[in-house]
């Protein structure tokens, strides 16, 4: 390997960084709400939410990022007359709100479905017993219900936030040149595939790697009643809320 | 040319290598699955009840392959496979190119890729799981194997199949990657036939199409999984 | 003399250069100039398609011998790769639609070789760059037509970089672009499709220099005296008139490269 | 039994059945303020479901269910199932009752203290500082309170039992219903906890109690009511029904008792 | 007393601590074979403890246990913490070992026959067809019978625990280890219960029953044992335990019953 063209690519590599980060972190988080929507509809008891949100879980899940990248910016850019008549052509023009509208869709999709694994495992006689005191269903959910599903999520969301941030590479084909896109123009330029894919892989690596550190402390942090023995340490509650 | 036309299944029409192009992603994605299934059970299980080494080493796997982009790993496998395969015939004989098939490749990095996301399904789980119940299966005198696979598993699927589910579309997806491998899976027919006939739109639709094909019946097969395994729930 | 088995990978997904049919059958430019080399350097050739983003890791890992799918001579690649002499170059023009405001480019339908640019030519390039001034122009990256408005240009336009030539004629026509800089070749295919209606060539046509190193088969450096017979075959092709004809048909223009 | 102001809880003909099971075969039971109904019956007999019933736990299929005098509005649903017309009236009623589980329920991602405060902190919506005072004192009654940091998987069983007391008095209730609440206790704090209650039925706050505990519901209850398959069997004072029962199912179950 | 034979349990000097709390702080305990031991103890006491070491749930940080003669053998592992050497061991000596926990653990994902015959046919992989037919008699003995294809969390608290004695005499295990196994059940259900167990004891098989039924203790068991903080403060015959207790501690505890 020449470590003098690693150390080039990786200069290079480390130009589409920001807008890496800029991609995965603006998705996650609308991301989230969206997902939360999703969630509340399909709770919500009424029918025409209900399938809505189960319908667009199937088809954003369903399909490729790829195509969807592609259909969203490509595809609706056919429209422009109308889109223009609904004053969305400056959204619909602009690569990176495009883009940015993908992702949080796609991943909104997904993040719902975990959402759902974490609400089925809380145990039917803790969400009794909340009821029973008269917690109104917003009180429920934000007291017992979430704290228990988050916990049992978080490794699900872990996995996706993780995805997310490679997900952002797709946006390349849209022309938005971060990490990936870099990485692909310089193998067209160079045909070194293995070497830039591995610079590209280490910066990947180490953004992820972030991620699983900080995921993992969040866990350790919500679960101490999963933990063996109480903690020597005992959470003075009073003092600390 | 509609789209109608475009994608019929007489010889002009491109249906017939669509709907092929669609079983080949289909049974690459179901294989790399279902060795990652098996990769991913193992490393949770090493990460719940391994040692400090095995758990270390488990948890690099999982960060690793997790955090690489995919496209490296499939790269490394089908390239790096070839190549290691190829110097290995090279000290028999004289020197040739070896090849990993398209498919085993990728089937194979699916495999180690989905793993790396399916044992966090099946360790945040187990995680769920009544630890009584498991006790109770260690005070009748269950060995390991007979509780993993009567109680354990059972119940973890109760939780994971959700996670699986994401897992699975997700496999689907990379199976979109192994294309680089020459393997004519349903999104490189995609952009060779939008390449051949500059028509983008009709092929990313029909993609598109069949995709949800797929993705109908695997999440009618997930739910009754799920019905299955949510049997002597009580919900709330 | 016996005949050798040569593997030639094409992307098959890049028309007219080289494409699939329906029933996965390999055709175009590329496909038919490379039956007729291997005829002339009696060789039992075997085509495949592959994808793009692999076509060179498994030309250096050994899958294939040859390279053949419309790639230009670059420096950089000649650094990881050999190649044969050119069989093709292309000239390039800017692409518009009709209702945009730089159709008035000067020049048009003339051609500029840019190997050797004189009075007039420097003239030429530097009026255009006037009426591009501000504008967003596509190009397919990784090309050489890339590397000629980052040459000629840069400063003046916004360029924007496409993976393949479809997806910046996509949005040229959905308005997010003015003008594309793009082979020939390319842009008459374009230009025959009812999507794209009202695309129409401006200004004047370039070729040489940095455009022109042309198109050839790529090969590994060590390739075992494939580059000889290949450059021998493409001689004769050349020579007899054949890669004209097979231009002429695929392309309706001759795109042999200058003598 | 005449009763002098309106019931605590007045059930009417309720009916509840799972799949083809008819647990509830129309009950009928009124409690005035200040009593303490033990509820007895065999195991399976409907008790827990009736409790669950009169907190909507469980909707009755059919009915009628008052508390302090309000009637909790139910309707047909779709698919045929009855469900409350007003889930802020159900929720607002609920935060009136408190309920001991027979199996607990302690929310497990929170402490003995926090399980405790939890509804009045946060349902009543009275000062922390306070309700983390008063939780104390009632641990410390219940003999848990060096436990109050501790996670409710790291409790015996008996502790447990007795935080998932001190919770339901945290919220000082008008009406408690509790389920078995001292199943997993020792005879000394079977004591103690029923002298708990005694002091809060001197308070005036009505309960209903199941339980398998004779000498409770003999010393303690102003009434008992015996459950047999679903329907009231037996309902009286305490001096009444033991000594003189009507029922020959209820003279049968209470002649095991030693 | 005398010991004839192998003491069928031998728990030598056994501590367990949770953190800095320590549970159990030197408990020794011979049980003959067909002895029924029962063990009082106040709720925290560590009899649950007790009984989950004894099964190698928890593993103790010292002491010696021996079930009929065989002792487990333990080691200092890893970060200083005990345990076992040989995990078969521990598995073999488990499928003699049947316990009732307290909070039942039944498995939520097998129906109540599949529960019961879950161990005989995996674990002591004895023929399916008899172990239903057993299973079904065990289940009509409890009363359960009918009950049989539903899943526990469609039990009341009552059937639960029936349905988790029956699995574990199901294992015909020369030991049982029961855990409160009748406080969730009726005064007449509890006759019941306690003449099954009886009859297990005149098998000749050796029951450690955790309880507060003070009856039983006195009635069923050939011994008492009385916890403490973590040690044995009283041991002997009910007739002279309950007669003249020699701890205070006792004497308190007993004078709560009525
Ligand atoms: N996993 C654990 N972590 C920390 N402390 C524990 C744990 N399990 C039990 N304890 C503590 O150990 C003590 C003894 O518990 P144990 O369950 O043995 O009591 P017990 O005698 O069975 O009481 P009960 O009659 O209430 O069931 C209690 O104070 C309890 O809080
Ligand atoms: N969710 C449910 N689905 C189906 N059947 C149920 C459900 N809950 C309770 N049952 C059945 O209803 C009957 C009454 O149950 P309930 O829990 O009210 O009994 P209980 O009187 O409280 O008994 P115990 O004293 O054993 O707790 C039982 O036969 C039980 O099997
Ligand atoms: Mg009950
Ligand atoms: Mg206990």
């Amino acid at each position: 390997m020449d470590a003098a063209f690693m150390g080039e690519t990786f200069l290079r590599l480390l130009g589409g960084l920001p807008l890496t980060l800029n991609l995965t972190f603006a998705s996650v988080v609308l991301g989230l709400v969206v997902a939360m929507s999703l969630a509340a509809m399909r709770m919500s008891g009424v029918p025409a939410l209900d399938w809505f949100a189960r319908a667009y879980v199937f088809v954003f899940r369903g399909t490729p990022l790829l195509v969807q990248i592609f259909l969203i910016y490509y595809g609706l850019g056919q429209f422009r007359p109308s889109l223009q008549a609904m004053n969305l052509w400056g959204f619909f023009r602009e690569p990176y709100w495009c883009a940015l509208l993908a992702l949080t869709l796609n991943t909104a999709a997904y993040v719902s479905e975990i959402m759902r694994g974490g609400l089925q495992s809380v145990p039917a006689g803790q969400i009794e017993a909340a009821r029973a005191c008269g917690m109104s269903r917003l009180l429920l959910a934000r007291r017992i219900i979430l704290p228990i599903a988050v916990r049992q999520a978080l490794p699900g969301y872990g996995n996706e936030i993780i995805l997310m941030v490679k997900a952002t590479s797709l946006a390349s084909i849209i022309t938005m040149m971060e990490v990936t896109g870099i990485a692909h123009k310089l193998i067209s330029e160079t045909f070194r595939a293995i070497e830039i894919f591995i610079c590209a892989g280490a910066i990947y690596l180490i953004l992820n790697f972030l991620v699983t550190r900080a995921i993992q402390a969040l866990e350790y942090r919500l679960s101490p009643h999963l933990r063996n023995a109480p903690s020597p340490m005992p959470r003075l509650v009073a003092a600390s809320e | 040319m509609s789209i109608f036309s475009l994608m019929s299944f007489g010889s002009e029409g491109w249906g017939l290598a669509m709907v092929f192009a669609a079983g080949v992603t289909l049974s690459v994605a179901a294989c790399g699955f279902l060795i990652g299934s098996v990769i991913g059970s193992l490393i949770a299980w090493v990460k719940l009840s391994g040692g400090v080494m095995a758990r270390g080493a488990a948890d690099a796997y999982t960060t690793v392959l997790r955090g690489i982009p995919d496209l490296l790993v499939i790269y490394l496998f089908y390239f790096g496979g070839s190549a290691v395969l190829s110097s290995i015939a090279g000290l028999f004989g004289p020197g040739g190119f070896v090849g990993v098939s398209g498919f085993a490749a990728g089937a194979a990095a699916i495999g180690i890729i989905s793993g790396a996301y399916q044992s966090e399904v099946f360790r945040g789980a187990y995680t769920a799981l009544n630890r009584g119940e498991i006790e109770a299966a260690k005070s009748v005198g269950m060995h390991r194997a007979l509780m993993f696979r009567r109680i354990i598993a059972p119940q973890v699927l109760r939780y994971a199949i959700p996670g699986l589910g994401n897992v699975w579309q997700l496999a689907l997806k990379e199976s979109a990657l192994v294309s680089v491998t020459g393997l004519v899976e349903l999104l490189r027919q995609s952009a060779i036939g939008a390449g051949s006939t500059r028509q983008p739109f009709s092929f990313y639709l029909a993609a598109a199409v069949l995709y949800l094909a797929i993705t109908t019946v695997s999440s009618w097969g997930f739910r009754r999984a799920e019905t299955y395994a949510m049997r002597g729930v009580r919900r709330a | 003399q016996q005949a050798k088995e040569i593997t030639i990978a094409t992307e098959g997904a890049f028309a007219p250069w080289n494409l699939t049919e329906p029933s996965g059958k390999l055709g175009g430019f590329d496909v038919e100039l490379a039956n007729d080399l291997c005829r002339r350097m009696n060789a039992k050739c075997k085509m495949v398609g592959q994808d793009w983003a692999g076509i060179i890791p498994a030309l250096q890992a050994g899958k294939h011998d040859a390279v053949m799918t419309g790639m230009n001579i670059t420096d950089k690649r000649l650094a990881v790769i050999g190649f044969s002499k050119p069989y093709a170059t292309s000239r390039h023009v800017f692409a518009t639609m009709n209702d945009r405001d730089i159709l008035n480019l000067p020049k048009n339908g003339e051609l500029i070789d840019i190997t050797s640019l004189n009075d007039d030519g420097k003239a030429t390039i530097e009026q255009m760059r006037k009426s591009l001034k501000g504008k967003t122009i596509g190009v397919q990256t990784s090309t050489n037509a890339l590397a000629f408005l980052e040459n000629f240009f840069k400063g003046d336009i916004q360029i924007r970089e496409y993976k393949t030539s479809e997806q910046h004629d996509l949005d040229l026509s959905a308005g997010r672009i003015d003008a594309v800089f793009v082979d020939y070749a390319s842009a008459m295919a374009s230009l025959e499709k009812k999507e794209l209606q009202g695309m129409t060539v401006a200004g004047p046509a370039f070729r040489g220099g940095l455009l022109g190193r042309g198109v050839a088969i790529g090969l590994r450096k060590d390739d075992g005296g494939l580059k000889q017979s290949l450059d021998q075959a493409i001689d004769q092709a050349l020579a007899d008139g054949t890669i004209k004809t097979l231009s002429l048909k695929w392309f309706k223009s001759d795109m042999s490269p200058p003598k | 039994m005449t009763l002098l102001s309106t019931p605590a809880v007045s059930v009417r003909d309720l009916r509840k059945s799972f799949g083809s099971l008819e647990v509830l075969r129309g009950i009928s039971l009124d409690a005035a303020e200040g009593q303490v109904i033990s509820i007895l019956g065999s195991s399976g007999s409907g008790k827990s479901t009736m409790l669950r019933c009169i907190n909507m736990l469980e909707t009755p299929d059919a009915g009628e269910i008052a508390i302090g005098g309000e009637v909790i509005a139910l309707r047909k649903g779709r698919h045929g199932r009855t469900e409350p017309v007003d889930r802020g009236q159900v929720d607002r009623i609920r935060s009136r009752v408190a309920m001991v589980f027979q199996s607990f329920n302690l929310w497990s991602h929170l402490t003995v203290l926090e399980n405790v405060i939890e509804a009045p902190v946060h349902v009543q919506k009275r000062p922390r500082a306070e309700c983390i005072a008063e939780a104390e004192a009632l641990l410390t009654r219940v003999g848990i309170v060096d436990k109050r940091n501790h996670y409710p998987a790291h409790l015996s069983g008996g502790q447990q039992q007795r935080a998932a007391i001190a919770r339901a008095l945290a919220m000082k209730p008008k009406l408690m219903l509790f389920d078995e609440p001292t199943s997993a206790l020792d005879p000394e704090l079977v004591g103690e906890v029923l002298r708990v209650m005694r002091s809060l039925a001197e308070e005036g706050r009505t309960m209903l109690v199941v339980t398998h505990e004779m000498g409770f519901a003999r010393d303690v209850s102003s009434r008992v009511v015996f459950l047999h398959k679903g329907v009231v069997e037996e309902d009286g004072p305490p001096g009444e029904v033991f000594s003189s029962p009507t029922s020959p199912r209820f003279r049968q179950f209470i002649s095991e008792h030693r």
